[in-house]
């Protein structure tokens, strides 16, 4: 293969990497319960909240920071 | 063309400023200081439309250097010695980024003990570095490399950094004639900057500069190998149109009455002037001696040197650097790369004249060797 | 404030679960936008983002070496100078190689005052290598390089302030932050990209794994730190010092040090010294 | 080729002067190279600088040992410097002095009061120029057009004009 570089050219390529499989414990938001804080859109460490509070569990690691810093505690974190 | 007298630093800086340069980060550092000091008064005098970074330290300059190529940028520095031996660990990088940077390199001294003056051990230490190195015997050449290298750097398939060596004082400090070719000329042979292979550029954005497991450091790093490999026919171009444009044609070696020698002189730089004056003396009184002087040594031109150094009976190689133990590096270079019988001068480190009685000694030397590497020049009387 | 949904750092990257860098980048570029050029120096930030042949960076990123981030930056912001393009150029550093291996060249380029957002995420240790102290390490923790021990209470010197070195350039912006505090770090970003010439932002951001705390509790630690007046949140524009967030009751300090296990080994007289010497720059800051 | 030695101190522009001498040698036609031995000296210590002129282009990079002629800008350096060292018999020797200085009958030495006509001309001892003046007199190596010439090209304006004719005024003393 050639590399000139090692430049990577493809922007955003790590989400190949579905880092999902790390994951423990899944948060599960209760829409019932949200107040549209975005809270747990904010602070997740992937970017993997959306504003319509819909979680990639593709990529989600499970730190549970979503759950946390809920403060209507609407997300629960569940053994996978 | 416009005939000057100046110094190679003079040349150097001039070289610089009909190349369209964008960028000039530079820490001075004698003997690289006036290339510094020229390049920020054309700036200052609106003769040159640059950016000149007034860097902290040579390893900033560097840094400064790599940032702007990967903008789109052309990019100039000098330093000297210490300074690039500062810069050692980003000059890898800048290869290894494949940043088509052209620095001007004040061959000195490296310390300890401190030696202002020249020798070559500074830009032979980052031999392995990637960097294209080129030396040139005297001012001109030391203008019309760095003209050279802007071509050869940026060629898609190069990618590679080069370094223009010039001795320090010896050819810094020295004025002599120096073709200045016209402005209009240069831009046309140097065109502007088209970044080939990465931009930071938020239209088309890119990651530079990424970190590499095991599976894939080794690609990158024979990708350099083959441009390193690649780079000869694109210096071998480049060298023909520069002389078509020009009038000044340069090979990798110069081939100075070797044809019917029995011993061939193999040098790098300025001494290779003095070694010239010194054959011609020589053959007037009969013996057969000539110079392959090396003008490129990344790219080592093996085949070149093989084609002008096989018939000779016996080659004398000077170094102006030492690997302890083993001689010089260009010594070491053509016992392993060539079937020839060659021994190793250590000659001028820190300064130290190399005068025509030294040449005619290392001729005698070599006529019957003693020692495959003999330090010539050293001072005889205890201080 | 008003911040655009697009994410310009792609999920996959191999931070740690909880970790609360990528917050920071995250929230920064949603400030920043996409005509943004991002360079970082090695550090955990640099590792997790460019595995090759994959990245996270949306936008055009540059990483050369651990000790340059401030001459590389410096470099692309003079080659967009000097080509006549505009864009944002920002650097997220992290705290070693801000405060110690690359302080030389981040002090040339404040001292040039180039146009660059300087954001330095401070986790307080090399925690790439497997959390060996740095300049920014503060008073009393253990480390792998400073750690507690017979003769010893861990780090034995306060944490390097660099903000205030910063103001010291007459950098132009300088503000400390808080990835606990996304409102005003944002906004902090907007004034630095408004900035012509250099801003510094210091950003604290805890590390589950260099501090030792769950993964769920970063902005939680990120919180008490300000609270108890740890970490003060400020800015100096034009050399104007303001404090942004006060808060109404200063907590403990206890309440931060035993949530990590890098404070643990603290006995009672350690943390009373350590409660002095945040009280004491809290006076000195007004908070 | 002829070689030429300059002996000054620091900051009396000996280096200056063996740049102007070369540049006024190429000005007349010639091939040139100029250097200093550039040291770490600071003001007032003995310097060294040399100039070389010939037909063809100079190849040799090494310092002059055998020179044709040798300026020595201060007398005060005969007693700590060897001035004559190498010096080519029948060399000649430009001597800055005001005083009777004794010198070896092989070498035809020419003395002038170049501190003199400094201080009279430019009101500062610096003499290198007056030297060149008195060089070109001495040895018609390079003509006093081009010493003037590049003179005005080192230093514009009105410290150039005063320096060409201090060289102007060396040179007529010389030739008498």
């Amino acid at each position: 293969m050639t590399s000139t570089g090692a430049v990577v050219k493809k922007p955003g390529s790590t989400r190949n990497t579905k880092t999902g499989s790390w994951r423990t414990f899944k948060p599960i938001i209760d829409m019932d319960k949200c107040i549209d804080c975005e809270n747990c859109y904010l602070f997740c460490p992937e970017g993997c909240i959306n504003k319509e509070y819909e979680i990639d569990y593709d990529y989600c690691k499970g730190c549970g920071i979503c759950a946390t810093e809920c403060p209507v505690k609407a997300v629960k974190m569940e053994r996978e | 063309m416009v005939l000057k007298i100046a110094t190679a630093n003079r040349a150097v800086a001039e070289a610089a400023k009909l190349s369209n340069v964008n960028v000039i980060p530079v820490y001075p550092i004698t003997p690289a200081t006036s290339i510094a000091e020229y390049l920020a008064k054309f700036v200052a005098d609106g003769e040159m439309d640059a950016e000149y970074v007034r860097v902290e330290s040579e390893h900033s300059a560097m840094s400064v250097a790599i940032g702007a190529s990967s903008t789109g940028a052309r990019v100039f520095t000098a330093t000297s010695s210490q300074g690039l031996a500062l810069m050692h660990e980003v000059l890898f990088i800048a290869a290894g980024m494949r940043a088509p940077i052209v620095m001007a390199n004040a061959n000195r001294a490296l310390s300890a003990p401190l030696s202002i003056w020249n020798d070559q051990q500074d830009s032979i230490s980052e031999r392995d570095s990637g960097w294209i190195q080129i030396y040139a015997e005297n001012a001109q050449e030391a203008l019309d490399f760095v003209i050279q290298s802007y071509r050869i750097t940026e060629h898609p398939e190069v990618l590679l950094p080069a370094m223009v060596c010039l001795d320090g004082f010896i050819l810094t400090h020295t004025v002599e004639p120096v073709d200045v070719p016209e402005k209009e000329v240069v831009s046309d042979f140097v065109s502007t900057y088209k970044p080939a292979n990465a931009i930071l550029d938020p239209e088309n954005p890119m990651s530079i500069g990424t970190f590499t497991d095991p599976n894939y450091y080794m690609e990158a790093r024979h990708d350099m190998y083959n441009a390193m490999i690649n780079s000869k026919n694109i210096i071998r171009n480049v060298n023909k149109e520069f002389g078509e444009i020009f009038g000044r044609e340069y090979d990798f070696v110069e081939n100075y009455r070797c044809d019917d020698a029995e011993i061939i002189i193999v040098a790098m730089g300025s001494v290779c002037g003095t070694v010239k004056d010194v054959i011609d003396e020589i053959r007037r009184e009969g013996e057969k001696v000539g110079l392959l002087k090396l003008r490129v040594f990344r790219p080592f031109p093996t085949d070149e040197i093989n084609a002008v150094v096989k018939n000779a009976d016996k080659i004398a190689v000077l170094d102006k650097n030492v690997s302890f133990d083993i001689g010089g590096a260009l010594y070491n270079e053509i016992k392993a790369k060539l079937d020839v019988d060659a021994y190793g001068f250590i000659i001028g480190l820190g300064g130290r004249d190399v005068t025509p009685e030294h040449i005619r000694k290392i001729v005698k030397e070599t006529k019957k060797p003693e020692k495959d590497v003999q330090w010539i020049g050293l001072r005889e009387e205890e201080i | 404030m008003k911040i655009t949904e697009k994410e310009f750092l792609a999920p996959g990257h191999r931070a740690c679960a909880g970790c609360g860098e990528p917050i920071g980048v995250r929230l920064a570029l949603k400030v920043l936008g996409e005509n943004t050029i991002a360079v970082s120096p090695t550090g955990c930030l640099e590792v997790i983002t460019s595995p090759y042949p994959e990245t996270a960076w949306e936008i055009p990123w540059i990483h050369v070496a651990f000790e340059n981030a401030g001459a590389v930056a410096s470099g692309v912001e003079a080659a967009l100078k000097s080509l006549g393009r505009k864009s944002n150029v920002v650097v997220f550093a992290g705290d070693g190689g801000t405060a110690d291996i690359g302080f030389q060249s981040l002090s040339g380029a404040m001292e040039r005052n180039h146009d660059i957002i300087y954001i330095c995420i401070d986790n307080e240790a090399y925690m790439n290598t497997g959390v060996q102290r740095s300049g920014a390490t503060p008073y009393g923790a253990s480390t792998m390089t400073s750690p507690a021990g017979k003769k010893s209470f861990g780090e034995d010197k306060p944490k390097k302030n660099l903000p205030m070195i910063m103001v010291a350039h007459n950098v132009p912006y300088v503000a400390t932050a808080s990835i606990s505090y996304p409102e005003d770090f944002m906004k902090k970003v907007k004034k630095a990209s408004e900035t012509e010439g250099s801003s510094y932002i210091h950003l604290h951001q805890p590390c589950t794994t260099g501090w030792g705390f769950d993964p769920s509790k970063t902005i939680e630690l990120g919180r008490l730190a300000v609270e108890t007046g740890a970490w003060i949140l400020y800015e100096v524009e034009n050399g104007d010092f303001k404090v942004t967030y006060r808060p109404a009751q200063r907590k403990p300090l206890i309440e931060y040090l035993k949530a990590q296990k890098r404070f643990k080994h603290l006995k009672e007289a350690e943390v009373a010294m350590l409660q002095d010497y945040v009280d004491r720059t809290c006076s000195e800051y007004g908070v | 080729m002829i070689e030429i030695r300059f002996h000054g101190r620091g900051g009396q522009g000996a280096v200056t002067a063996a740049e102007i001498l070369a540049k006024a040698a190429f000005q007349d036609g010639k091939y040139s190279q100029a250097f200093p031995f550039f040291g770490v000296e600071r003001r007032g210590a003995p310097v060294l600088a040399f100039s070389r002129i010939d037909d063809k282009p100079i190849r040799q990079r090494y310092q002059v040992y055998e020179p044709n002629y040798v300026i020595v800008q201060d007398d005060g350096l005969l007693k700590v410097v060897d001035v004559f060292s190498g010096l080519k018999k029948r060399g000649k020797v430009i001597l800055n002095t005001k005083n009777s200085v004794e010198v070896k009958e092989e070498y035809d030495v020419y003395k002038i009061d170049a501190t003199g006509i400094a201080l009279d001309i430019l009101g500062v001892p610096i003499v290198n120029t007056v030297m060149l003046g008195a060089f070109a007199a001495a040895t018609g190596e390079v003509s006093l057009d081009s010493i003037i010439k590049i003179i005005k090209e080192t230093f514009p304006g009105k410290i150039g004009e005063k320096n060409a004719e201090a060289a102007k005024i060396a040179y007529n003393q010389i030739k008498g």
